[in-house]
C-alpha cells in the first residue's frame, strides 16, 4: 500500500502543526493529501495512537469541535503556565454555567424558558455568553412574542474540549445530595452573626 | 470583616437558595416540611436585609408562594377543601408538587454545571498554537471572490479564540504577576503610611492606585481600621476634606 | 539523574510548541525548569537527536540565533502549499475572521497594530479581506511610515446583516466591564452608611 511509502503521518502531523488552533478537518486533509476521507481518518488515528503511546512526547492529537489539532500534554500544564499567561483566563460565573448547561441541553430555547427554569431574570448570562460566542441566535419562537431562540456554537464545544455536541455528558437525573454543601456553608459562616440575632434592630 | 464579602448573589436565586436550605437541614426534596423550610427561607431573606443588600423581586415572590402554601396547609382539611371548591383551586398538594418539580428540574442543570465548570479546567490544561504563517507559500496565489460562508458568529468565535491565545511572558519570569491584595496588607500599609506622617492625611490621598480593585480594596480596608479603633476620620463639614488619621494606641496590626 | 524520572524531554517539547515561532532561548527554558542551562542544553540537544533519528516525523527543532522552536520539516512544503490553496470549508480562514474582526472594533487600524495583537503576521488575511471588499484602506496614520488604515466597508454591514456598524454585540471585555462596574455601584451604595457616621463609635 502506498500508504507506507509516502510518509503520510509524517504530513499530516506537518498539516496538524501548521494549521495550530484552526484544526483541520478530515475533509481538509484528504483534500489536501488527495485521498479518501476514511484513509485520512487511518492515518490521524495512527498518528494519534504513536503520540499516546509514546509517554516521552510532550504534545498530542486532540478532537475539538470537529477539528483535529496539536495540544500540549495536560500533564505539562504546570510548567506552561509559567511561560505563557493566558490573556482572558477569567472563568465562566455561576449563573453564566447554568444558563448554558440549560442552553446546551435544552436548544433551541428561548430567554423566557430558561427563565422558567432558573428562577431568576437571565439577560445579563445570555449577554456575556453570547459576546464570548458561546451562544448564539439559531431562530425565533413561533407565537406571538417571535422570541429568539439559542442554541450553541462551535465555539463552545472548543471551550470546553468537546469533539461534538452529542459528546456532552448525559444530564444528571439522581443527583448526589451533597454537592452543594460546601458552598453553602461557606456563605453561612459568614453571615451567621447577623443570623443569629434577626430581630435585633427592630 | 468577613460579612463584607457576603453579595446577593451568593445564591443564583429563589431556587437555589431553597436547594441550600433543603441540603442544609438534611430533608428530602420530595418531602419538604413546609413551616420548617418557609420559616429558613425568611429568616434568610430578612438577613439579607439587615446586611442591607438588595433582595431581589424573585426571591419576594418565593416568600410569598412558601408563605400561601404553608397557611393553606394550616387549614382544617375539609375548610380547606371548601374553599378550593369556592375558589376553584386545586390542592395544596399541587402547588407544592410544583415547586418541587421545578426544584428537582433546575437542581439537574445546577449539577450540570458542575460537570461543564470541570470541563473548563480540563481543557484549560491544554495548550495550542496560532496557526504558522503560510504567506510564503502562498505569494502567487490570488484570493478567490467566492462566495462567502461565515457568519458573524464565526467572526466572534475566531475572536474569541484570539483572545484565550496564551502569549509568552514578557519578560519572563517564574512567578505569575497578577496577585490580589490581601485586605491585611492594605491595612498594613496604610497604618504605616498615617503613622509615619505624623499628621492625617486626605482620605483621597490614601488612594494611591487607582485601578477597582485597588480602590475596593483599599476602601474595605479602611472601614476595618475603623471598626478596630486604629484610624480615625473627621470631616468638617458636609462635602468637605475628609481626613483619616491614625488612632493614639491603637493596637499593632 | 532526575533527568530520566521527570520527563524533561516532553515537557521542553510542550513549551516549545507553545512557544511558536518565537521559538525559546536557553535560558528561558532553565528558569521554567528551575535547572541550569547547561542541563536544558543537554535536554534539547536529545530531543533534537530523537526527531532527527525518527522519519516518520513531520516536524522538527530547529536553532535560530540562539532561539530553539518546532518547525514543520522542508521535505513537506509542497502540501503546506497545498493547504493554503486548497478552498477552506468555511471561504474565510480564521486567521482572516480574527482580523476582520479587530479590525470592525478598532477601526481605523494599521497592520502594525493588528500584528501586535495577533502577535503573528498579517499580510495575507488582509490580501483576502481587500479582495473580497469586506475592508478597505480608509486613509493614512501619522507618523514617519504614513501606514495604511483599515476599516470595514459598506458590503461588510451587508453581508453580517448589520444596518450599521454600532450594531455589532459588545466585546466580551466591555460586558465584563459593565458588569465590574454594576458590582461596584452595588458595592458602595451598600457601604456607604458606615462611611457616613466614622466616628461615633468613639
Amino acid at each position: 500500500m502506498s500508504i507506507n511509502i509516502v510518509n503520510w503521518k509524517g504530513i499530516v502531523e506537518s498539516l496538524l502543526f501548521a494549521a495550530g488552533d484552526e484544526g483541520l478537518t478530515l475533509k481538509q486533509m484528504a483534500l489536501v493529501l488527495e485521498i479518501e476521507e476514511l484513509q485520512a481518518e487511518e492515518i490521524i488515528k495512527e498518528l494519534m495512537e504513536d503520540y499516546q503511546k509514546d509517554d516521552m512526547r510532550g504534545i498530542t492529537v486532540i478532537e475539538l469541535a470537529g477539528t483535529y489539532q496539536l495540544a500540549t500534554k495536560k500533564e505539562n500544564s504546570a510548567y506552561l503556565k509559567r511561560l505563557v499567561v493566558t490573556p482572558q483566563a477569567s472563568t465562566l460565573s455561576q449563573a453564566a454555567l447554568e444558563t448554558l448547561a440549560i442552553i446546551a441541553y435544552k436548544q433551541p430555547i428561548t430567554r423566557a424558558e430558561i427563565e422558567e427554569i432558573r428562577g431568576v431574570k437571565t439577560e445579563r448570562p445570555i449577554h456575556t455568553l453570547m459576546a464570548k460566542a458561546l451562544i448564539k441566535e439559531v431562530g425565533r419562537a413561533d407565537g406571538s412574542g417571535r422570541a429568539y431562540l439559542y442554541g450553541t456554537t462551535k465555539e463552545f464545544l472548543d471551550y470546553f474540549g468537546l469533539k461534538k455536541i452529542e459528546e456532552l455528558p448525559p444530564l444528571p437525573e439522581k443527583v448526589d445530595e451533597d454537592y452543594l454543601q460546601d458552598e453553602a456553608d461557606l456563605f453561612f459562616d459568614k453571615v451567621q452573626l447577623p443570623l443569629a440575632f434577626p430581630g435585633e434592630g427592630q | 470583616m468577613e460579612h463584607y464579602n457576603v453579595k446577593i448573589d451568593a445564591f443564583e436565586g429563589p431556587l437555589d437558595l431553597l436547594l441550600h436550605l433543603i441540603n442544609r437541614l438534611e430533608i428530602d426534596i420530595y418531602d419538604i416540611p413546609v413551616a420548617e423550610i418557609t420559616e429558613q427561607y425568611l429568616l434568610y431573606i430578612h438577613t439579607m436585609q439587615v446586611l442591607q443588600l438588595d433582595v431581589a423581586s424573585e426571591y419576594l415572590v418565593m416568600a410569598a408562594t412558601l408563605l400561601a402554601i404553608k397557611s393553606k396547609m394550616l387549614l382544617p382539611k375539609h375548610e380547606e377543601d371548601l374553599l378550593d371548591d369556592e375558589l376553584g383551586l386545586g390542592h395544596e398538594e399541587d402547588t407544592m408538587e410544583e415547586l418541587v418539580e421545578r426544584l428537582v428540574e433546575y437542581r439537574k442543570y445546577k449539577e450540570a454545571a458542575v460537570d461543564f465548570k470541570e470541563m473548563e479546567k480540563e481543557r484549560g490544561l491544554m495548550f495550542t498554537k496560532p496557526p504558522s504563517d503560510l504567506s510564503d507559500y502562498a505569494k502567487d496565489v490570488q484570493p478567490e471572490k467566492t462566495e462567502l460562508n461565515v457568519s458573524l458568529y464565526d467572526m466572534l468565535g475566531a475572536f474569541q479564540k484570539l483572545l484565550r491565545r496564551q502569549k509568552l511572558q514578557k519578560p519572563l519570569s517564574t512567578k505569575i504577576a497578577r496577585q490580589e491584595i490581601p485586605i491585611e496588607t492594605r491595612m498594613a500599609e496604610i497604618l504605616d503610611d498615617l503613622r509615619q506622617f505624623k499628621v492625617r492625611k486626605s482620605f483621597y490621598d490614601l488612594f494611591p492606585v487607582l485601578d477597582r480593585e485597588n480602590i475596593v480594596v483599599t476602601f474595605l480596608a479602611m472601614l476595618e481600621l475603623i471598626k478596630r479603633h486604629e484610624i480615625f476620620i473627621e470631616q468638617e463639614g458636609n462635602f468637605s476634606e475628609i481626613y483619616v488619621s491614625a488612632m493614639e494606641g491603637g493596637d499593632e496590626y
